[in-house]
């Protein structure tokens, strides 16, 4: 039986080359995780400008999470990520045109006005929309394993969940099936400390959610999720293992939210020293620092590509800003699918 | 042209389905070695494989969830639910995952649920309730009630076939009792088309599943009496065929609405409802709705026999009509 | 008296309850030191410690479930679901546990269930339902949708001291911006007893909840065209007050019934069949219903615009069954 | 972190004192365990004659699980038994007759015919009559455990699953809060091998179900359950420790269950070697030797602790019979509760 057991910090010494990874790759990386921030930063100023409907919410803090993760799947892997992980859509190529569209509720954001903020995927990327119940999607990314399983792809699901959502029966009915079944799924617990006002002495009693892997027969790594280079290590070994029939693996990835739950909320309840510390392990700052004593990324270059994701998402505000809203005539429509082609079968 | 139980109905289309479309998989509580609770699946392990006949854990959430994961990658699953009562343990995937997600994302989601209902033989509280009218309340999800062995077998080649969420209730009074000529070959049965059981002119009956059964002894009944009903039976309630409804109310002028579901908030509510703003004109009488009672479904027989509707309750009812 | 936003009236008499009654206690997520998702029950952990005001895990199964068990031992739970939409995941425990026990087992299920419900700010298919129609299928369930401060208050005091389960059904958008005079002591509003929010003579017109207040500006457009609507506002719809709607029907001949949840299958209809059934000979004109159209609610705002009924739809569904 | 750990057999050594049982409490364990085998024995009888309506359910083979756990509580202690627990009620003292009218849809049945088989439970020994969903009563006893709690009460709530049950979210959740809040509540898992016909590989991947404790904070213990000493011992350790505060034990009950799931089904599915090797294991016959061995139970008195059970049995069946079937008349009464009356408010 697996035991939840840390990973080891990548210490400088590690050779680049050990994770697959090219400069070219940790640069992307790197980019991919500004621009993630930039488009939630964008998104917070948009909202305050009030051209943002309802509420917001970012993933300040996971950025190494979620760019992480994604860079270890494949195009041909699928999963379900959530409100943090707005990394994922990034790095798997979603414009942020499209992701600022959605927060103002246009017509060409993913979910054409329909649902709002961080519940847009395409499926094209085999990723599904969430929704706001948690983890209710957790099944759902199951059943992506399930379909690659009978029919003997070679893909990997990829099951994102946060450490309150983890309360809740969905996410044991979907570890269990996966673990009985040993489906190609990797669970991905990020566990930013705080279920809304709710700490972890009140959502789980365990020391770490890794932890219960062991009670679906799978293992549990517990990882520094504000460390790209280990969440990618344990990720790509994870999901290389599930793609080979070795089933399930939970990662949590060990983070810390680095705001309110949404726009709205001042998190006065988190004691002011937390957001200290972790401000300290900002993973963008961590892995810049890491960049530029492993990769030699000079301060010019640091400039230019800072440069280029703001005019990124310049552009990409005017052309979300750009973007008409839904058109109310059309309220009515897609309620019920006509058509019976099948999504999402991007096998060759 | 075979003659067929209901049970056999059923169990003789999903075949048809699984050989015809390798993508169409069956997963439930002991579907593989045991062939499902109601012996639907018998011979399916054997003949598709345990990765196209799978038997999961005591888990609806995972069960439904799932099966709308493999949907949305592209397969056909058919779920199978133990007892429709438990389908309350999938609601929430049901309404908010599975009903909602091709609206909010475009993604289709071509899932059946086949979800053994109806009560009659003591199951009690648990195993026998009738649970199609809370989904009718939700956009996105299709609801199908066949009661008759051919239209069963149609019907889900029409569900698999659909690229929707379909909830397909099947009565589990009718599995071994209702036995009649099923075509061999595949054919489907079109959604939101009523079957007219009988026809008639003097007053209109519509119903579906088991209460089909009811309806028509009744209306034998009345028969004697020199009485004419029209009994619709619906087939699917999402959609639900109005038209057949309004057409046939124009010539009755009556309406009965029958259902096994208990009474407040049942979909016959949503059909009398429709009825009385449509039809208000060609109207000569109140809309009656003859329905259990709103209790749970006891266990007792006869606690069991007072609150599904019985014979005489509709031969009553449709008399009052008629007198009206 | 106090004036009072509608959500100071819910925290006020919740505090009283509270005070009065030792066996009240409050369970939800981030109701202690964040004082709940909407600020209700700010302050009560500081006045009744962390037994009596429970931050619970993000576990509705357990919220409701564990309400359940220790209003089975005698305490009087009010337990919080941050929002209404997330009464689907507790559907299984509040139909198949808490609503059915005491038939089956005799032993009453003194719970309160608190639901922030419904839209109009762009909180998406997830934050803006309306659920309260599908709990009125359900026998052994109470539903409550208070619309006015001081039957906000009134209706929870009557819910905590009813021996049944009771969903009450809280509307987001009245929260703070609706306030008037609410009396300072404690007062219970019985179930069942609908209020005329205005009192006319032309065409009747049931509602609840927010849609009150649209009915009201309705009425008031076409006051100016000579047509007086009478305004009830059921306050709860388990059990529904249908001798009021009845004796108001009698007087108006016309019926028009509004609600913001979605329409087929919604609580409108059945009001719709027994109107139908009971006041068929009153009727002059057929039963309008004016509701959200059958899909999710969406997020972008001029599509919750066109979902969530607005005053103009109210008023020109009058002036049809006006001059019907 | 606990440790699922197996509980040494107790040896024929083992001093029956140290578990604060008399003579009397033993021959009175071994006594209940009769009449529950016989209740239910008589049940099938019933069943077969056409008087018991709809499905029959047994839970041979759990009689010491179910006894040896109910005489480890105390009367103001609660619970949730279920459909293997009829030892459960039958310890705590609900007559046998009540039981087979139940059983037979009668009015005196405590579910007065509204609802069936072992669907029962008396409020007045703080036990709630069970659903078929299962395990929907978990997070109720876990409320049980709240109230007690609460108010500060030293009383402890018995929560029972089984161990196809544990795949739902209602065990997550219940497990979960439970162990958050350190509530008194026992878990008491019946792992009887099967689901219906779905065996434990297909249930769950883990080596123990009490393995998944750790994942809640507090204790699992494997116990064979077939021993009605082990399984007492155990249950009453970890009721006494709830009530002094230590908070949740999960005890997993090995068993087997001896029958088909219910009466229709003849286990066709199950290997027959494993019906013979759990049938040495019986707990009534394995409790008999032990007390024939170390109380002194001759077989004058074993033959009349069986006369006796079999008079009782014999009476209750007469009674249960000529118990009126409920009156269709009150279908419609006691949907709603009239009174605010607690129940079960049964504290000093
Ligand atoms: C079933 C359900 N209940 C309640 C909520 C309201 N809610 C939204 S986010 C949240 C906290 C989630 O915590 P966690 O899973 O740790 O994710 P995080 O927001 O911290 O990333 C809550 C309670 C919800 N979305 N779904
Ligand atoms: C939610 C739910 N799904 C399905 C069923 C149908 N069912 C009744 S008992 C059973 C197997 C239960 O297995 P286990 O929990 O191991 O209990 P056992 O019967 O073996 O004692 C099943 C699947 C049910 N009762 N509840
Ligand atoms: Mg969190
Ligand atoms: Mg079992």
């Amino acid at each position: 039986m697996a035991i939840a057991r840390d990973t080891e910090p990548l210490g400088s010494s590690l050779e680049i080359g050990q994770l697959g990874l090219g400069r070219a790759e940790l640069l992307g990386m790197y980019r991919n995780m500004m621009i993630t921030r930039g488009i939630e930063e964008r998104g917070h100023i948009l909202y305050k400008q009030g051209k943002i409907p309802g509420s917001f919410y970012t993933g300040r803090g996971n950025e190494a999470a979620s760019v992480g993760v994604a860079t270890a799947m494949r195009p041909e892997d699928g999963g379900t990520p959530l409100h943090r992980d707005m990394g994922v859509h990034v790095t798997r190529g979603v414009e942020a045109w499209r992701i600022l569209a959605q927060y103002m509720g246009r017509a060409d954001g993913p979910a054409r006005g329909r649902d709002g903020n961080v519940h847009l995927a395409l499926i094209e990327q085999n990723l599904i929309s969430m929704v706001s119940h948690l983890p209710a999607m957790m099944p759902v990314a199951v059943g992506l394993g399930l379909a690659f399983r009978i029919r003997g792809e070679p893909r990997v699901s990829v099951c994102w969940y946060g450490d309150g959502a983890a309360a809740r029966g969905d996410a044991h009915e979907a570890m269990n099936f996966a673990g009985v079944r040993r489906l190609p799924v990797v669970f991905v617990c990020d566990n930013n400390q705080y279920a809304y006002s709710t700490p972890p002495q009140f959502e789980y009693a365990c020391a770490n959610l890794a932890d219960r892997a062991a009670g679906y027969g799978f293992e549990g790594i517990v990882v520094d999720g504000t460390d790209i280079l280990a969440v990618y290590e344990q990720a790509q070994r994870a999901i290389e293992k599930a793609r080979e029939g070795g089933g399930p693996t939970l990662i949590e990835c060990v983070t810390f939210r680095m705001e309110g739950h949404a726009v709205h909320d001042d998190a006065f309840y988190v004691p002011s020293e937390l957001f200290q510390e972790w401000a300290k392990r900002d993973p963008i700052g961590r892995f810049g620092l890491w960049l530029s004593e492993h990769a030699q990324l000079g301060e010019a270059e640091q400039g230019e590509i800072e440069n280029e994701v703001k005019a990124l998402l310049g552009e990409a505000q005017r052309r979300a800003e750009a973007s008409p809203m839904p058109d109310p005539a059309e309220l009515e429509q897609g309620v019920y699918a006509e058509s019976t082609e099948a999504p999402g079968d991007t096998d060759a | 042209m075979p003659e067929m139980t209901y049970l056999q109905a059923i169990s003789d289309g999903l075949r048809q389905e699984m050989r015809r479309d390798e993508r169409v998989f069956v997963i439930g509580e002991d579907v593989g070695v045991y062939g499902g609770a109601f012996k639907v699946t018998v011979g399916f392990l054997e003949e598709f494989g345990p990765w196209r006949v799978i038997d999961a854990p005591l888990s609806e959430i995972a069960i439904a969830g799932s099966a709308t994961g493999a949907a949305l990658m592209g397969l056909r699953p058919v779920a199978e639910l133990q007892f429709a009562d438990f389908v309350s343990c999938a609601w929430d995937h049901l309404v908010t995952v599975a009903a909602k997600q091709y609206y909010r994302a475009g993604t289709p989601v071509p899932l059946v649920l086949r979800l053994p209902s109806g009560g009659g033989f003591s199951g009690g509280p648990f195993h026998s309730q009738s649970p199609e009218s809370s989904f009718t309340h939700v956009p996105g999800l299709k609801v199908v009630c066949p009661a008759t062995p051919r239209d069963a077998k149609g019907l889900l080649a029409t569900a698999v076939e659909d690229p929707n969420p379909v909830l397909y209730f099947e009565h589990k009074h009718l599995y071994r009792r209702i036995k009649a000529d099923v075509p061999e070959g595949r054919y489907t049965v079109p959604f939101g088309k009523a079957r007219v059981h009988r026809a008639g002119d003097d007053v209109t009956l519509v119903t579906w599943g088991a209460m089909v059964y009811t309806a028509a002894e009744a209306a034998d009944e009345l028969r004697g009496e020199g009485i004419s009903v029209e009994i619709l039976d619906l087939r699917t309630l999402q959609p639900w065929d109005k038209q057949a409804v309004l057409e046939s109310v124009a010539k009755t002028s009556k309406l009965l609405i029958l259902h096994e579901d208990t009474r407040t908030s049942g979909f016959g509510a949503e059909i009398a409802a429709q009825v009385a703003e449509e039809a208000f004109e060609n109207l000569d009488a109140p809309i009656k709705r003859v329905a259990a009672p709103d209790t749970p479904i006891p266990f007792s027989p006869p606690l069991e026999k007072a609150f599904i509707p019985q014979v005489a309750d509709v031969a009553s009812a449709l008399r009052e009509l008629v007198a009206y």
